[in-house]
């Protein structure tokens, strides 16, 4: 399907369409951006760098029940099946992070919960025009108009948006909206293009990922690891705001006689991530566990999957207390290995 | 507020003292709502003030802790350890929002089988115009 | 006034001494504003130290924070000093930190900077968005001297000043081995406008303001792990036996969290503001933290971190304590 | 072991006590379907023979391992379900018990709340019973020997009576001689037996008594350890005198450069001694000793051009290079008979005593009395030229006594009688002088007393109501002015002498004691009881007693009696060789203890100490309890933050379940 443009006065007609289904847009909570729900379309604005919180927080909620059960009882009550939702605004960096959870929920076996969320959700995105300080999508295969893991892509244009559908969910949906869009002319793509182009531009830090993996696997027990580590405070900053990071931990609650079990987000920065019973720690300090992190990213998931489990959106980079920054690391993992 | 709303109240009474008073109420048949569920420990300043928290958030709609009168402690200074935390955590519930009224503490001493039953009486009361506690009562909602 | 090169050469000298592990101290970070804390071992790092409005972090945490390896059969246990740049409030760490023996005097040496309030990063970052290249920023009259790439800029000093340092009382190290320059003089009178403001509301009002804060929370825990004060080898809020608090993350176990954190925090915050810098969503910890200090220090008449020789709060009660709340 | 709960629960009906109230049936049947709950029965009385029976044919049948008993108050019949338990070889903390009677039956009226309530208590019960843990109680052996502190009647008659069951004592007082202030009083009220008379005999028995250690001129130093098992540290100061030479003949005193030149202790001042000294003739062990702060030998390295008292000694058992001594006993036992100090007349200036010479206390007053006193009993003032005999006496009660103003509230007991002895002992010795004592109150609640006080008005001393304002000098008068509230009239009253029934007080050092055995104060500032009906000898240390005026005011036979009490308390525990500690008792998980002290300092008991341990190489400090000292009240725990130290039967872990129960989380 070519291209749409809806224009600005056709925004709302656009969002009731949307509304059909659970529409979550970037919203504030507390002091922060998230995806969230919306109650009144008022509540959409598209004018936002990124979330605080990446999308995956939707697909991947920080907690989410497996089964209900009863103390004593052997019947797993499974929750009911996720419902139809779309995500409006997603930035091109987050999108492409999904495709990368995309492989780990669906490597050996299969993950339901995950895959049938992803299933059931539309991703719309929005191009990326002002790229955030540490913003370096492009050294790791994505772009600020990267399509990757998008239903369709928005553009924004000024006085309208331009629609490119990328799948069928995204054609579908610009069939739905019939008279609320136009076909695109040559030159709104163009002006696409533009746009696209000068975002790029703006991206700043970069890095070279050619031969990284090899160069962390010789680095293995260099004293860089130690050096980059120091200043680790152990929390989970990075982690659980990273659009990529996917690691959960199982948890049993109860009230009174009844019982779930539920997953919740886990850190490979906490210390309790590796514990053993026994009190033995693999990873027993900080080194160990920021090692694992960066190797995770750039060599162990290149090794399993064939992509880089980083899409560049900084967010590592501007949330850390005490700058680690991931850039800075890698290019000294550069320099080492030289 | 529904009219059938009956609170439900945990309470932290020290065993020498304010437990033993409670004891003596019972002996005394002086009568007193039901809605006071008592946890006996031997001091009140065993009571760690994470109990506090952790009683609203596992359904109370009011805690209770009560010791001995200052200097009646069995234990001689636990009371006022106590007294020292129990202050503060009144604070800060409050300055969270969470009623005043819901986290009481008392001195009770085991001869004072009938200010048990006031302070059971008055918390009861104060539980009942607080409303159902459900700021951050642990729930299913949450689900 | 700040005396780098002095500076420089006490962190040379000290490094170079055999009871010295290392010292920690603050370099420019990798981009704009930031800072990273340095650990230094030889002599040749002294040029990457810095001290400027920029240096926030409180380094005593590092104290705490650093494992404590097996020590292989045969071997002695590194008993070596750890060197420390303090500021003001950093200091007090240490103090409460050696009240409460979570360190031995003996294993730290401490190299005192008399400062004059730092930068709030969120709002040098919103007035000057986008650099890229590391930004060295000075202390004027009343006043930053921001060095930005395309020259400097000077911007009055309470329009970047740090929350916690807008009403600091203790600029000045209260405990050190080394004191680096002239202490300055104290300019707060420790009221707390944040926490008067909140406390005019009406009950309804504040916990509106902290469910919508504390259901943003994370549970990514920067807030533990970067106070000074938060040490235990094993938290208790994170024990499954007894697990007080489930790991699931909504209002129920994140206020609870936060509520616990706060009490164990009090009579030992020394308001370094740590919790509330590095908390990515935003939470006004402090706010909550300034609370219990205010309380301490005007119903209790007590405040942590300035006598290395005093009672630890927790541990200690006077038998005329207020208990007007008391039925 | 498989240990998986397996929890009987009984219901009480206490006849109808319980189940008049609460729906028994429905409680046990509500009870059964408890997690671990194998059994659940009610019963009509839970503690009668047949329902322990029925507890115990439980544990023995359906295999139990945990038992709830619902029925009346833990206070109340703990014991007896534990000793139930017990019998058939269960550990007996594995009992829980629900009060569903005075927490719930006896206060709810209505059937169904009361019931649903009785549920709750026993769900409650069930949740921290499937997490009980055995407990067990150790016994310490008890160190056949007592320390006892202070060597006035209190001390001597405590260490005589321990000593005469068999048991070794350890006399240690600070002055040279025991005897202490009763060996200042001339006579006893309300009998006038001559206090010497009756207390030399004792002082010579505790010299001689072979298992006594008399420890005079010694304080104690450091004490440590715990209840049947104290180590305690003496010092033995140096007298300068070889008690083993030293005859006791004086002629050393004799011959002091400084004899007559140094206010005498034991006359209160009232009269002066030498360098070196006998407190008192009667002193036991008589033997001298060399003021260490007065000497010239001592203080000054020189005297003269020899000190006589060594020219003078034919034993030769001066030596000025004594030195102080340090002797270690191990007890099981500590009775503190510290006594008290005498109230600083000088702390109401009002009554003059600093300036008038005329105005003394009654312990002075006592003196002069006294045969043995400085003027053998001759009741003369002044001295030389200016001595007088006095026909104007008054006597002013409640001298830092009953008197917010100086601090002390507290009533001192025996001012009022020791007045009235006085008063009498004044008349007998001057029959033609004017004797009268302006008082508040007169409280002669004694054996004897009242008759005693109506005897001494009888024989003509005056009672005036009325607390003096002022005296002040006219002449060669003392005017006393003071108002007459019985009359309400202004009084202006001249007179010769006036004596200051001063009160009791805590000794001044009484800090000392406080911090060797962590004892408290009451408000009063006199050390703490551990009840004050109770136990009124004990102290909140185990082993640790209090005998006369250290723990309040007394008069001589309530101090005998205490001190009786105090040797018998200490000999319980020194009979029975073995002490039995609490099995409730807190410990510490050191893995995780971060070794901040906060439980040291909360200990009320010092029961926890830092320890130095290796943790994988890296040492580190731990908390640790002594579980001989630990009384069980968990407050260590309570402060702990990060919940290493805990209280077995009320961990964390146990009693959290019980706040999800009864908090109603369903």
């Amino acid at each position: 399907m070519d291209s749409k443009k809806l224009t600005k006065d056709k925004f709302g007609g656009f969002i009731d369409l949307l509304s059909k289904q659970k529409l979550y847009v970037p919203q504030m909570a507390g002091e922060t951006l998230r995806f969230a729900p919306v109650d009144s379309k008022d509540e959409v604005n598209l004018v936002f760098s990124n979330t605080a919180v990446p999308p995956k927080s939707v697909l991947f909620p920080q907690t989410e029940t497996l089964y209900e059960y009863e103390a004593g009882g052997t019947e797993m009550i499974i929750p009911e099946g996720p419902e139809e939702k779309v995500l409006l605004g997603v930035r091109p960096c987050d999108a492409r992070a999904l495709t990368i959870v995309d492989k780990l929920f669906s490597w050996d076996i299969d993950d339901p919960y995950y895959l049938k969320k992803r299933e059931a959700t539309t991703i719309i995105g929005l191009a990326c025009q002002e790229p955030g300080i540490n913003c370096f999508c492009t050294s790791v295969g994505g772009g600020p108009a990267s399509t990757e893991g998008l239903d369709l892509l928005l553009t924004d244009l000024g006085e309208g948006y331009l629609l490119q559908p990328l799948t069928e969910k995204g054609e579908k949906l610009c069939q739905d909206a019939g008279e609320l869009l136009v076909d695109a002319a040559g030159e709104d793509n163009q002006a696409a293009d533009k746009v696209h182009q000068e975002a790029a531009e703006k991206i700043v830090r970069n890095i070279n990922v050619d031969g990284i993996p090899q160069k962390l696997e010789d680095l293995w027990e260099s004293p860089l690891w130690k050096k980059v580590s120091d200043a680790c405070l152990g929390c989970g900053a990075c982690t659980f705001l990273c659009p990529t990071c996917h690691c959960f931990d199982i948890q049993d609650e109860m009230e009174g006689f009844e019982g779930r079990r539920c997953r919740v987000w886990d850190s490979c920065m906490f210390k309790e991530y590796t514990l053993h019973t026994s009190g033995h720690n693999p990873r027993p300090t900080r080194r160990e566990r920021t090692r694992n992190r960066v190797n995770h990213k750039y060599s162990y998931f290149v090794k399993n999957f064939g992509t880089i489990a980083c899409v560049g959106c900084g967010r590592c980079i501007n949330n850390c207390p005490v700058n680690i920054d991931i850039l800075d690391i890698l290019s000294q993992v550069v320099k080492e290995a030289l | 507020m529904s009219e059938q709303y009956d609170p439900n109240i945990v309470a932290f009474l020290c065993n020498w003292c304010s437990y033993a008073g409670a004891d003596l109420a019972g002996t005394s048949r002086t009568h007193y709502p039901a809605n006071i569920n008592i946890i006996r420990v031997m001091c009140s300043g065993r009571v760690n003030p994470l109990f506090i928290i952790n009683a609203l958030q596992q359904g109370a709609d009011g805690v209770l802790v009560s010791g001995c009168h200052p200097g009646d402690c069995h234990y001689m200074e636990g009371n006022f350890y106590a007294r020292r935390r129990f202050g503060l955590m009144k604070e800060l519930l409050e300055y969270v929002g969470v009623d005043p009224k819901r986290f009481n503490m008392s001195w009770v001493s085991a001869s004072e089988g009938s200010k048990w039953k006031d302070v059971v009486e008055d918390v009861v009361e104060k539980a009942k115009e607080a409303g159902p506690f459900e700021q951050f009562r642990r729930n299913k909602i949450n689900w | 006034m700040v005396d780098l090169e002095k500076l420089k050469n006490v962190a040379k000298d000290t490094v170079s001494r055999e009871d010295v592990k290392y010292l920690i101290g603050w370099r420019q970070g990798t981009y704009g504003f930031r800072v990273s804390p340095l650990f230094m071992t030889e002599p040749e790092d002294a040029d990457k130290l810095i001290f400027s409005p920029l240096c926030v972090n409180n380094l005593a945490t590092y104290l705490t924070l650093a494992e404590k390896l097996p020590v292989p059969r045969g071997a002695e246990p590194d008993t070596r000093k750890v060197a420390l740049m303090v500021k003001g409030c950093d200091s007090r760490a240490v103090v409460q930190q050696l009240i409460e023996k979570g360190i031995e005097r003996e294993s730290v040496l401490v190299i005192g900077c008399p400062c004059q309030g730092v930068l709030d990063l969120e709002k040098v970052e919103e007035k000057f968005p986008g650099i890229h290249s590391p930004v060295d920023v000075q202390w004027g009259d009343d006043k930053f001297i921001i060095n930005l790439p395309d020259g400097p800029q000077e911007v009055p000093r309470e329009e970047l000043l740090a929350k916690k340092c807008l009403n600091c009382r203790y600029p000045n190290p209260v405990m050190s081995d080394v004191m680096l320059w002239e202490e300055v003089e104290a300019w707060g009178n420790g009221e707390y406008a944040d926490v008067k403001e909140l406390e005019e509301k009406d009950s309804q009002a504040r916990w509106s303001f902290w469910q919508d804060k504390f259901e943003s929370c994370i549970r990514c825990y920067a807030c533990r792990n970067a106070c000074p004060m938060c040490y235990c080898e094993d938290c208790v809020l994170d024990r499954l036996n007894p697990q007080w608090i489930y790991r699931s993350n909504n209002i129920s176990e994140n206020t609870v969290f936060h509520l616990a954190r706060a009490f164990h925090l009090v009579g030992r915050c020394i308001e370094c503001g740590e919790c509330e810098r590095v908390c990515p969503m935003g939470l006004p910890l402090m706010t909550l933290n300034r609370k219990l200090v205010k309380e301490v220090r005007d119903k209790y008449d007590f405040e942590p971190g300035l006598d290395p020789e005093s009672k630890p709060f927790q541990s200690s009660y006077r038998p005329d304590d207020q208990e007007d709340f008391i039925l | 072991m498989n240990n998986k709960p397996k929890i009987g629960v009984y219901v009480c009906h206490c006849g109808i006590n319980i189940a008049k109230t609460v729906d028994v049936e429905a409680v046990s049947e509500f009870a059964s379907r408890l997690p671990n709950v194998k059994v659940a029965r009610n019963y009509s009385y839970m503690c009668s023979d047949p329902g322990q029976l029925l507890i115990r044919e439980d544990i023995k049948n359906e295999g139990l391992n945990r038992v709830v008993v619902a029925s009346c108050s833990p206070r109340m019949h703990e014991m007896t379900f534990r000793k139930t338990l017990a019998e058939t070889g269960l550990n007996p903390y594995y009992l829980e018990m629900a009060n569903i009677r005075e927490h719930c039956s006896w206060v709810h009226e209505d059937r169904e709340e009361a019931t649903e309530k009785a549920k709750k208590l026993v769900f409650s019960a069930v949740a921290k019973a499937r997490l009980l843990e055995p407990l067990y109680e150790n016994e310490v052996e008890v160190e056949p020997a007592t320390l006892v502190i202070g060597g006035g009647i209190a001390g001597i008659q405590a260490a005589l009576d321990i000593a005469d069951a068999g048991f070794k004592v350890y006399l240690v007082e600070k002055t040279p001689s025991v005897g202490g202030r009763m060996s200042q009083l001339d006579k006893t009220f309300p009998t006038l037996d001559c206090s010497a008379c009756i207390l030399t005999p004792k002082m010579v028995d505790v010299a001689s008594h072979p298992n006594i250690e008399l420890l005079a001129y010694s304080e104690v130093e450091e004490i440590s350890g715990y209840v049947g098992n104290f180590e305690v540290k003496v010092r033995k100061k140096a007298r300068y005198v070889d008690v083993n030479k030293c005859t006791g003949c004086g002629v050393c005193s004799e011959e002091c450069r400084l004899a007559g030149r140094i206010p005498s202790e034991f006359n209160a001042g009232m009269g002066n001694r030498a360098a070196i000294y006998l407190p008192f003739p009667q002193a036991v062990p008589a033997k001298y000793t060399i003021d260490p702060e007065r000497c010239l030998m001592l203080t000054r390295g020189k005297c003269g051009k020899g000190p006589k008292c060594e020219a003078a000694c034919a034993a030769g058992a001066i030596d000025f290079n004594q030195k102080d001594e340090i002797v270690e006993c191990k007890v099981g036992a500590i009775i503190v008979a510290t006594g008290f100090d005498v109230f600083d007349a000088a702390k109401k200036p009002e009554y003059g005593y600093n300036d008038y010479d005329n105005v003394i206390t009654a312990l002075e007053l006592e003196r002069l009395v006294s045969a043995s006193g400085p003027t053998g009993g001759n009741i003369v003032l002044g001295k030389g030229e200016d001595a007088f005999v006095p026909q104007e006496v008054a006597f002013i009660s409640c001298v830092g006594s009953r008197d917010k103003s100086v601090g002390n509230e507290y009533c001192s007991r025996v001012c009022c009688m020791y007045t009235a002895k006085l008063a009498h002992l004044v008349k007998e010795k001057l029959p033609e002088a004017n004797v009268r004592v302006y008082y508040m109150d007169v409280r002669a609640f004694g054996k004897g007393f009242e008759e005693f006080y109506d005897r001494v008005r009888r024989e003509g001393v005056r009672y005036i109501r009325g607390n003096p304002s002022e005296i002040f000098k006219r002449g060669d008068k003392l005017v006393i002015k003071a108002e007459d509230t019985l009359r309400s009239t202004p009084i202006e009253d001249e007179v010769d002498l006036v004596v200051l029934a001063v009160g009791l007080e805590p000794r001044r050092d009484a800090r000392q004691i406080i911090d060797l055995l962590r004892l408290s104060q009451s408000a009063d500032r006199f050390y703490l009881e551990a009840h004050p009906k109770l136990a009124p000898v004990n102290t909140a240390t185990d082993g640790v007693f209090l005998a006369g005026c250290s723990q309040g005011p007394k008069d001589i036979p309530d101090t005998v009696a205490q001190a009786k009490g105090a040797a018998s308390s200490a000999l319980v525990l020194l009979s029975s060789g073995k002490v039995k500690i609490g099995a409730q008792i807190s410990f510490v998980n050191e893995a995780t203890c971060r070794g901040c002290g906060y439980c040291v300092e909360i200990c009320p008991y010092g029961a926890i100490e830092l320890v130095t341990v290796n943790r994988m190489g890296n040492m580190v400090q731990v908390a640790r309890v002594n579980e001989a000292l630990c009384k069980g009240c968990g407050a260590c725990s309570a402060g702990c933050l990060s919940g290493s130290i805990q209280q077995k039967s009320f961990m964390d872990r146990q009693i959290l379940p019980q706040i999800a129960v009864l908090g109603g989380v369903k």
